[in-house]
């Protein structure tokens, strides 16, 4: 058999942004051959953080012990990077956006072996680690949730939940990049961080927990009353949240937003307020899915995934969102969505997109002017968390 | 408070002063699951409170998804419940029997389901199968009566395998442990 | 809210196969709540081997890091029990069914870190891990083919092939469980045991090398003359193989079978002969697929997955598996398959099943008795490699 | 025996010799990726062989695919003609350019593709980018001229990152380093 698949050999390139010396190297080609200088093996970096890049978190489940977190172009609707991640993975950005942190474990036999935790520290451009910290203490194992993991408002401390089944936060130094100890929370989960040095938990017993911890870790823990009836009408897990305010609006089962400012010492319950009308009740609708509610800073309009019940479907996926003027109370809005969809978030800019994670899966991109959609990217298996740059 | 309630306070006070004497984290899981296993004592403190069938999470599921006793592969099996995850029944195992190669969890937490055949609610220990990556087949989602993760013990988000010696999540089995 | 979900705590149940004692336990029960002395959380065993098990190997494509080896009831249609495995794993069963081994590869912090090599002895009814041998040497990391990894006839030695890129074949002793050594076979690839201490590979000038190593695994390797044309009509990496009668049949991309005895320490090649008339080449028809060929030894029937061209699809699905007798060399029969598929393998009983695995990706099994289908049972992202106790 | 192949014998020799001499595996490999790397000499070794434009893989894979020059994340983009696996061009690289965070590799191997444009054969680098886990999108399977991997330097199953930092495979890249 002739063929014209002539020139096969290992072919040798240089790393990365190197150009490609084969012009020389070709000399033993046959005489019909020509070299061309060889294209480079080049290495893309990412641009610059901008507020529409959207970092999608997935962990695998149909294998689960090896997670990714899909970096997307948010205004054009594309793949800009995928990174790998190990078991049920959080994330954070620093509020100046240099750098990306990966809460992460593994295990030296892929499902077995010698576990270990760590947070990861990501270079924001060409997604290089440049610190692997040990969590001794290890890390909470559950279908990943953003508040979670956490990085103070400055930037300096990492806060990264644990429940072994004690309840603690471990504390990393960013500067340090070191593991500087743990915070116990007895009874209470997730992390809101509301200053340098400070952050609150819900607790299960219907309150808040508000710990400050100074260099050496040393926290005073003050509770709050009960704000909320976790037996009744428990809080979801989810939130608006303004990092830079100190504000979080938990959402609970119900359609109850509970408003609390976390910005001083003590945390400032305001009053709750319901998202639903009679009508809307009658109607059976529930807030649902997983990141389920999104908050734009600047306009202090909050998004909620919403859907027909009946009670107890907490986790499933919304078929619309709901817009509300945090300030009225009052629903501005309801955006019908393409498909169904179990997160969501909202662009930090002053013409901010809506992205809804789809059960399809894909990503599909809304413009907040007015509901129409721009775009859909389909990837992954399970993606399940968004985070933006500046949320 | 619930006495359930009271119990994880407990539970969460002792573990964190063990944690408090730098008892590390791995000791201390499997002290735990040491402990949990071996006790004669077995911590179940159920909550004690009135049923009210109008709003009962178990009775509400059961009729939505047309629960049955039959098949043990769907979703709708009447256990099933409160279950997330992939059932171990579809992966080599049963509704209480983990798949071959997996690690049974000596911890789960309890939920409660309604029986459609006789209509009575049954307490259900959701245990996993621990030790090996995703099983996975027959991804189930039941969420009647959970809740977050700040209330754990009645939280099905979480890999249930504390004190097996692996923190691996296969599977999700769900046994009969009592009757309300 | 009031509800029934009464009952909530952590609960603690014994081990494996051992009773759970909750009875007494419950004594802190709602007054309307009776213990039921607790449904024992039980581990299931594997039954012996029979010829109708499949074990699936599944490099996860989409997950490349994390496989997994689906162990199917081929009689029922069934899943059996899923193990989990590393990365581009091979498997391989004794000949005695007393093990399952796993060839595997894995990184300290799954993607990154440390790399180590392994065979992992299972043990073939609770699936147990009985040991890890290093393979120092690493493996050959591709996706997986069977003939990359193997145990010798008597069970003696694993054989495992290493491309890094010099070509060798480690060597690990089942007793002793302890690699033992490389064999070199340089510019050969693939292992077909043929006694205790020899193999053939396929070497790419068109020859076969046969290795004999001693208990040092010192080898003395010869070559046969060029008995296929690498050029013009290569063999294709999967065989029909009757490895308890040392007969290797080769399939080239041209649809020509090279049967070779390897039984004597001397191979010997029988003449070629072609699957296809020249009807079935004027419609264009070529084998292809991944594991595209099986043997069934007791009546030395081929079977082959078939499509219809153009050249160079040798990795297409099959629409049709052809039947072939191997000592008349004509066709039998042609079996129309349901789904497409990339591999298939036939049980070694009287009554043997036809297993396909699909495109879709499900295993289609049929009878061989008629052709008729027996069932599908669906699993797994890529499934990709077929196993059956005893082939 | 075609050049190339006595090339790849002559460097299996080679590297097998240094593996007698019990260089250990990583050295090893670290080793050749050094050696490759940093090398004046690039070991580009090409087979010469008539062609015969009937039997032209190139070509049928062309023809067959409808092969075109302007959509780099298609599977019949020209130059993936004997390409496996996940276009890096779907994963925020291009045919020739790596991902954000992964590691090219210095090791490729090289098919020949047809421009469908110009109508003229190309010879293509197929080099892997890797050190992250499967990128995974765009999964296309070309397999023009693409031979068994006991003939290493013609197959595209092989995680060609060889030399690289890692032997993670991440997504597949086709660079333009020839014409014939």
């Amino acid at each position: 058999m002739k063929r014209t698949l002539t020139s096969v050999a290992f072919a040798a390139a240089c790393l990365a942004a190197a150009p490609v010396v084969l012009a020389d190297e070709l000399k033993d080609l046959p005489a019909s051959a020509k070299p061309l200088g060889g294209e480079q093996h080049n290495l893309a970096t990412l641009s610059k953080p901008y507020p529409k890049r959207v970092y999608v978190l997935e962990p695998i489940f149909p294998v689960f012990v090896a997670g990714k977190i899909w970096v997307i172009n948010g205004e054009k609707q594309d793949i800009e990077a995928v990174m790998s991640a190990g078991y049920a993975p959080n994330f954070a950005i620093a509020p100046d956006h240099s750098q990306l942190y990966v809460f992460d474990t593994y295990w030296s036999k892929g499902f077995r072996g010698t576990r270990s935790d760590m947070a990861t520290f990501y270079d924001p451009l060409n997604l290089t680690i440049g610190a692997d910290v040990d969590l001794p203490k290890g890390r909470f194992l559950v279908v990943p949730k953003k508040q979670n993991a956490e990085v103070t408002p400055d930037g300096r401390y990492l806060l990264s939940y644990n429940l072994a089944p004690a309840t603690t936060v471990s504390v990393v130094d960013t500067k340090e990049r070191k593991y500087k100890g743990d915070v116990e929370i007895p009874g209470c989960g997730l992390i809101f961080p509301s200053a340098g040095n400070r952050f609150s938990s819900v607790c299960s017993d219907g309150t808040l927990a508000t710990a400050t911890f100074d260099a050496n870790i040393k926290a005073t823990i003050t509770r709050s009353s009960k704000f909320f009836d976790p037996d009744g009408d428990p809080v979801l897990e989810h939130v608006g949240i303004d990092k830079k305010k100190g504000m979080v609006y938990f959402v609970s089962y119900e359609g109850n937003i509970f408003p609390v400012d976390i910005s001083k010492e003590k945390p400032a319950f305001q009053p709750k307020w319901s998202l639903l009308t009679d009508e809307d009740k009658a109607e059976s609708w529930y807030p649902g899915g997983w990141q389920l509610i999104a908050l734009h800073r600047a306009t202090q309009k909050l998004y909620v995934l919403m859907h027909k019940g009946p009670k107890w479907t907490h986790k499933q996926a919304g078929e619309e969102v709901w817009v509300f003027d945090a300030k009225t109370k009052k629903r501005i809005d309801r955006i019908k969505l393409k498909e169904h969809a179990i997160s969501i978030t909202v662009s930090q800019d002053a013409e901010p997109y809506l992205f809804t994670q789809t059960e399809k899966p894909s990503l599909i991109t809304y413009n907040l002017k007015d509901g129409s959609e721009v775009g859909e990217v389909e990837f992954g298996i399970s993606p399940y968390l968004l985070y933006v740059d500046g949320d | 408070m619930a006495k359930g309630l009271q119990f994880m306070d407990r539970f969460f006070e002792r573990m964190s002063r063990r944690t408090a004497q730098q008892v590390s984290r791995r000791h201390f899981v499997s002290g735990l699951g040491a402990a949990m296993v071996g006790a004669t004592f077995l911590p179940v403190l159920p909550v004690s409170r009135k049923a009210q069938a109008a709003e009962d999470p178990a009775a509400a599921w059961a009729k939505q998804v047309e629960a049955q006793t039959k098949d043990p592969r769907a979703c709708n099996y009447w256990r099933y419940c409160s279950s997330d995850g992939y059932l171990c029944s579809c992966c080599g195992g049963g509704p209480a029997t983990c798949p071959p190669g997996s690690v049974p969890s000596p911890t789960s937490w309890v939920g409660s389901c309604l029986n459609p055949d006789d209509g009575k609610t049954y307490l259900i220990a959701y245990r996993d199968c621990c030790g090996k990556d995703s099983c996975p087949k027959c991804a189930c989602l039941g969420s009647a009566g959970e809740k977050p993760a700040y209330i754990p013990q009645l939280n099905n988000d979480i890999i249930w395998c504390f004190g097996a010696s692996s923190m691996i999540y296969h599977c999700s089995s769900a046994a009969i442990v009592g009757q309300i």
